[in-house]
């Protein structure tokens, strides 16, 4: 079997005192999905933003790609060009226009020619919806919109890992679906993704893999389709009961 | 540094600084009641007196203590309105300080949630029983960092009594220099005095502005 | 302590050093009629003012004023400031300390002024009420340390001063008495009912402490005016009209 | 009063003597806003940086300009400056560096409280597509916070304006030297020229800074709505 | 049949000249609960806040218990004693704690005693689990016992009508289910309600009838159970396709 493209060893990561990250390791294979699951406080957000430069932690390695990161800040530059992550707070740049916020990364970081940039990012925007919006600034956007355009601006980097972090969770209930159906696509596409989310037929349909966490530690590691049959912990099936109604 | 000279000046050092603190609690005090009334009127939106209120903010707001106090002190006893010197200064201190107290206390009014003021009404207090136990519990506690500023911000004005010939430190201190020549000496004992009070002061009211948030909102 | 180093090659203030700038920088009063003042076009005039544009003449060289209050003379200097002090500068002891005064050009002496209606007439009177006084200046320094059962009002300016008086702020004023004199020749409802107090003292030209080059220049320049009469000119054009006939020119100018 | 008061003003030039010691003072302002306003968002810039040394020498130079009364730090620099460093300036220079500084001090402040409002989440974003920290500055945390920093920049600006009012106490001759010289030459005619002189500069003062602090209000007031809306 | 508790008739809400609510019409039954569906900005909000006097409407009439009332300011202070109102945002008084929280509207406004709230007051917190927490401030509550407290708060007016905007939009979601629960057992008591949601599981349940706003007007007005079996427009049914996963 092939290297996994992402490979967290023994991850560690306080605020302070206080432990939030305990000895994760786990593997995402290039192509494959992993969910995050776990309560609220778990760690999901820290762990995702450690795989992304946006925290420190103190000890443990990630292996991307076969090149292995500290927490130093040098290598992340350039990783986070093959890594791309969506907030789920609208982390639109405002005073932008949409197509601004999409080809700030590749001209200014990747250096590329202002023309072919555009083009690709017309043809993402086509391809979620949004071809009509690119001269449009953020604030004239809905929330599902702006999440839309969010996802865009970082694919048109040609990251080869994608980071999502609850992106559906400041999104008004009907807009939900659109932004869930573009990452299934991206899904069906091989994209290679880790995703946090609580919506649990979404977890359900996308994931691979499920990480499920709580208190910072991996409680379980399974491939998806056997967590929501038979969670193999009493508290990931509590976690499952308290979410459906 | 001539030691000796600062440690024969020291009384009167000494003097001019309870003098500073003396007139800028009194200042300050005032500004802070006339800057409360200030804010009350503008909440309630009284008619004719909130126009006052805004008309003064205005005034006092945009020209300089200097020339407020001087037309005080030179200005009015020349159509028949005298004060004493030290009356002057607190009421120069009140009128400039009031419009500062005014502006930092409704920013803490307005600051208070509109939907804490909804769940007021919804649970039917009226517009006093708002006022009394939601809106200016909640907003006069957000105007605690503005009002530390200004506490600062006065204090240091009282530099300005000065020109009237009141001994607090900056006129004790031009004074000396005036007298006796060592510039150095007085000025950096000048400097400390001032830091003397207003280091801890601003340490103080870090502190409270950190206590009272937390009391209060709980971050 | 307080850094003199105006040594004789790098004293900015020398009379060669002012010669190739072209100007020198003289402190004088501003709001001091008939002393140094600036009348109402917007001109600085005055008695020190003229002795100031003379000494600029004759060292060929443009002045350039710089207007001072009475707390600020010294450290006009210290710090380089002015070249010159013109600005009613009293020879006292102390100031010999901190500056170098050139040969005097007046005579003064401590007088106080009080309203007609209240007259002070003897210093006794002044007991436990205020006096008004310019910080800084002698009238300051001799009734801080000679009477001190009387509360002093110490003013920045001359005009502070004057004006805290004729606000009745306090029982009277006290400063040099030429001044009082040409002031109540304008505000007649004054008297000064204390003509001299304390030891007669003279008025000089002063210099940075060390400044031998601009002294020596000055003494002579003070001497030669001497002789040829042109304090007495000063005198009459600028002195003469605020004074009440009771003043005489030699009440105040040095003619040695 | 004998004759009007107010025909003071018309003695000669004095009234255009008032404006010219205005603008004098407003000349210092004027060029303190200016250089005080680019160091300022230098500093300002430099503070939001994670450098604890640098951060400590520059909110070291803000506190002594907050504590320290403007009046003392102009005789500081008038006269201390000269005695003990051999630097020497005029009145008006001196006037104009410590306003420059004072500006530059409280305009750090501005600066960095507008920098470190900008929501944590857009600058997380930006490092998540690779910007460098100078692009960071660039394209998004300077864009996304001036609009935070103008209404408070022109508050500051009415306070310089202000505090020029101490220069006559360093002998510039600003305004308010001007007007003591106006009462103090007519006051055998003028005996109330206190009055309207000191009044007359009071209503110069608001003028120059009302219109200021009303721009300053009006921005302030359509930013909060500009946020939310 | 018994005289409606709550007839609101023809009204009309604009901003400036933006028309929010359009010809609402509607009946609420003493004892049964009316759910409010709709999309993003269809006025349900404002429907709700129009019922408790916090917005004022230029047109209609809403006769509350028989008693008419127009927009002006004075009858609502009664009337909001007898209407009780939970929303969105956790509201409680970060001033004061959970019990001062509660007696404050019977005590200053219903002039009761403090003993017999009190006593009333804490038998309420029980029945929401919260008795313990009486002293507590609400900085030191999860938000789910904030909104607890909230509805508590809203009771012990005992209002004959409760409102309820989103009272979970903003709750972790392991934390839904213990508020919606304690709506269901209101509802079981006899409680007249109506409730703005974005749970359809919960809706179903709760829902005697179902009103479904769209850009301010009322599309459809149908009994619960044949509104989620049958709904009548086609937009109903686009909305609550979207709105399952
Ligand atoms: N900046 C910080 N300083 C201190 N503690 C923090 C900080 N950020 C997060 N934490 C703590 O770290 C823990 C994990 O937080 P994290 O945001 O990763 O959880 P999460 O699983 O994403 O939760 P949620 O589902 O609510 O988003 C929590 O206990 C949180 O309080
Ligand atoms: N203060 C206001 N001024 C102007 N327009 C407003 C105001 N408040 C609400 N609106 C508008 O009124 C309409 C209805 O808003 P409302 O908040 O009632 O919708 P909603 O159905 O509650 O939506 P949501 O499900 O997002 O809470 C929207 O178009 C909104 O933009
Ligand atoms: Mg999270
Ligand atoms: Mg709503």
């Amino acid at each position: 079997m092939a290297e996994p493209l992402l490979k967290v060893e023994h991850l560690q990561k306080s605020y302070g005192n206080k432990r939030v990250l305990e000895d994760i390791s786990f593997e995402v294979d290039e192509g494959s999905v992993v969910v995050l699951l776990g309560p609220s406080g778990s760690g999901k957000s820290t762990l995702i933003r450690c795989l992304n430069g946006l925290e420190v932690f103190q000890s443990g390695s990630i292996v991307f790609n076969g090149e292995t990161v500290q927490s130093s800040q040098k290598n992340w530059r350039r990783l986070r060009q093959q890594i791309g992550m969506v907030f789920q707070s609208y982390d639109l740049f405002p005073n932008m226009t949409v197509m601004e916020n999409i080809l700030l990364g590749p001209m200014k970081v990747q250096k590329r020619k202002k023309d072919e940039a555009a083009r690709q990012a017309l043809s993402l925007l086509k391809e979620v919806g949004m071809e009509q919006y690119a001269e449009a600034y953020p604030r004239e956007l809905s929330g599902g919109q702006k999440q839309r355009v969010a996802i865009v601006r970082a694919l048109e980097l040609n990251p080869r890992l994608m980071l999502f972090d609850e992106v559906t969770a400041s999104l008004d209930p009907e807009m939900v679906r659109g932004v869930l159906e573009i990452i299934l696509r991206l899904a069906k596409e091989n994209m290679t993704m880790i995703v946090v989310t609580h919506e649990m037929n979404f977890a359900r349909q996308i994931g691979d893999k499920i990480l499920f966490l709580e208190d910072g530690k991996i409680l379980e590691q399974t491939p998806g389709s056997q967590f929501f049959a038979r969670p193999q912990t009493d508290r990931a099936k509590k976690f499952l009961e308290s979410m459906d109604f | 540094m001539d030691w000796t000279v600062i440690q024969q000046s020291m009384p009167i050092f000494i003097k001019g600084f309870w003098l500073t603190l003396r007139l800028s609690f009194f200042g300050i005090l005032g500004a802070a009641v006339a800057g409360l009334l200030c804010s009350f009127v503008q909440y309630f939106k009284v008619p004719v007196l909130r126009q006052i209120v805004s008309a003064y903010v205005e005034l006092s707001r945009n020209t300089p203590l200097l020339i407020q106090l001087f037309f005080l002190y030179y200005g009015l006893p020349q159509v028949g309105i005298k004060f004493p010197a030290e009356i002057c200064g607190i009421i120069g201190l009140i009128f400039l300080g009031g419009s500062y107290m005014a502006e930092g206390f409704s920013g803490g009014l307005n600051g208070v949630p509109k939907t804490q003021v909804e769940s007021g009404l919804a649970i039917g207090l009226n517009q006093f029983q708002l006022a009394r136990y939601i809106v200016f519990p909640q907003g006069l506690m957000l105007s605690v960092p503005a009002f530390a500023a200004n506490v600062i911000f006065l204090i240091k004005e009282t530099s300005i009594f000065t020109v009237l010939a009141i001994p607090e430190l900056t006129n004790t201190a031009l004074d000396l220099i005036g007298m006796y020549y060592h510039t150095n000496e007085y000025l950096s004992l000048l400097v400390l005095a001032y830091a003397v009070i207003l280091i801890p002061l601003s340490i103080i009211l870090t502190w409270l502005e950190k206590k009272v948030r937390y009391g209060t909102f709980g971050n | 302590g307080n850094s003199s180093g105006s040594s004789s090659s790098s004293n900015p203030s020398s009379v060669s050093a002012i010669k190739k700038n072209g100007t020198i920088k003289i402190a004088v009063f501003g709001d001091l009629p008939p002393y140094g003042w600036v009348d109402k076009n917007g001109n600085r005039t005055g008695y020190d003012v003229a002795l100031a544009r003379q000494i600029a003449k004759d060292l060929n060289v443009k002045v350039k004023f710089v207007q001072v209050n009475a707390n600020n003379r010294v450290d006009a200097l210290k710090s380089n400031k002015v070249d010159l002090v013109l600005a009613n500068f009293t020879v006292t002891p102390e100031r010999k300390q901190v500056v170098d005064f050139a040969n005097p050009y007046m005579k003064v002496s401590i007088g106080v002024v009080s309203p007609k209606k209240n007259p002070i007439t003897n210093v006794n009177q002044l007991k436990g009420k205020s006096l008004i006084v310019n910080k800084g200046t002698t009238a300051e320094n001799y009734f801080t340390s000679k009477y001190k059962d009387i509360s002093l009002q110490k003013y920045d300016s001359k005009t502070e001063q004057f004006n805290a008086l004729k606000n009745g702020r306090a029982a009277a004023l006290a400063d040099d008495n030429s001044y009082l004199y040409a002031w109540v020749k304008n505000h007649p409802d004054y008297t000064v009912g204390i003509k001299t107090l304390g030891p007669n003292q003279y008025i000089a030209p002063a210099v940075k402490k060390g400044n031998q080059s601009l002294l020596k220049w000055v003494n002579k320049e003070i001497t030669k005016l001497n002789h040829n009469g042109f304090f007495k000119k000063d005198y009459n054009e600028n002195l003469k009209p605020y004074f009440g006939s009771d003043i005489t020119a030699e009440d105040i100018i040095i003619t040695k | 009063m004998g004759h009007s008061g107010i025909n003071i003003f018309f003695e000669g030039a004095n009234f255009i003597r008032l404006l010219g010691g205005l603008y004098v003072s407003a000349k210092i302002a004027l060029l303190a806003i200016l250089f005080g306003g680019v160091l300022g968002i230098v500093l300002g810039v430099l503070r939001t940086l994670h450098n604890p040394l640098l951060r400590m020498i520059l909110r070291l130079y803000l506190e002594f300009f907050r504590i320290v009364p403007t009046i003392v730090l102009l005789f500081l620099f008038y006269y201390i400056l000269p005695q003990s460093f051999n630097i020497n300036f005029k009145a008006d220079t001196v006037g104009t560096l410590v306003f420059s500084l004072w500006m530059a001090a409280e305009m750090s402040d501005i600066v960095r409280g507008a920098l470190i409002s900008v929501p944590r989440h857009q600058v997380e974003a930006g490092k998540a597509i690779g910007l460098n920290p100078f692009q960071l500055y660039r394209y998004i945390l300077l864009p996304q916070s001036v609009h935070l920093m103008i209404p408070a920049t022109i508050n500051l600006m009415t306070r310089i304006i202000k505090t020029t009012s101490l220069l006559l106490l360093i002998s510039v001759v600003d305004v308010i030297n001007v007007g003591q010289q106006i009462i103090e030459a007519n006051s055998h005619r003028y005996q109330d020229g206190a009055f309207w002189v000191y009044g007359f500069i009071f209503i110069l003062y608001f003028i120059l800074c009302y219109p200021l602090s009303r721009l300053a209000r009006r921005l302030e007031r359509r930013g909060k709505v500009g946020a939310n809306g």
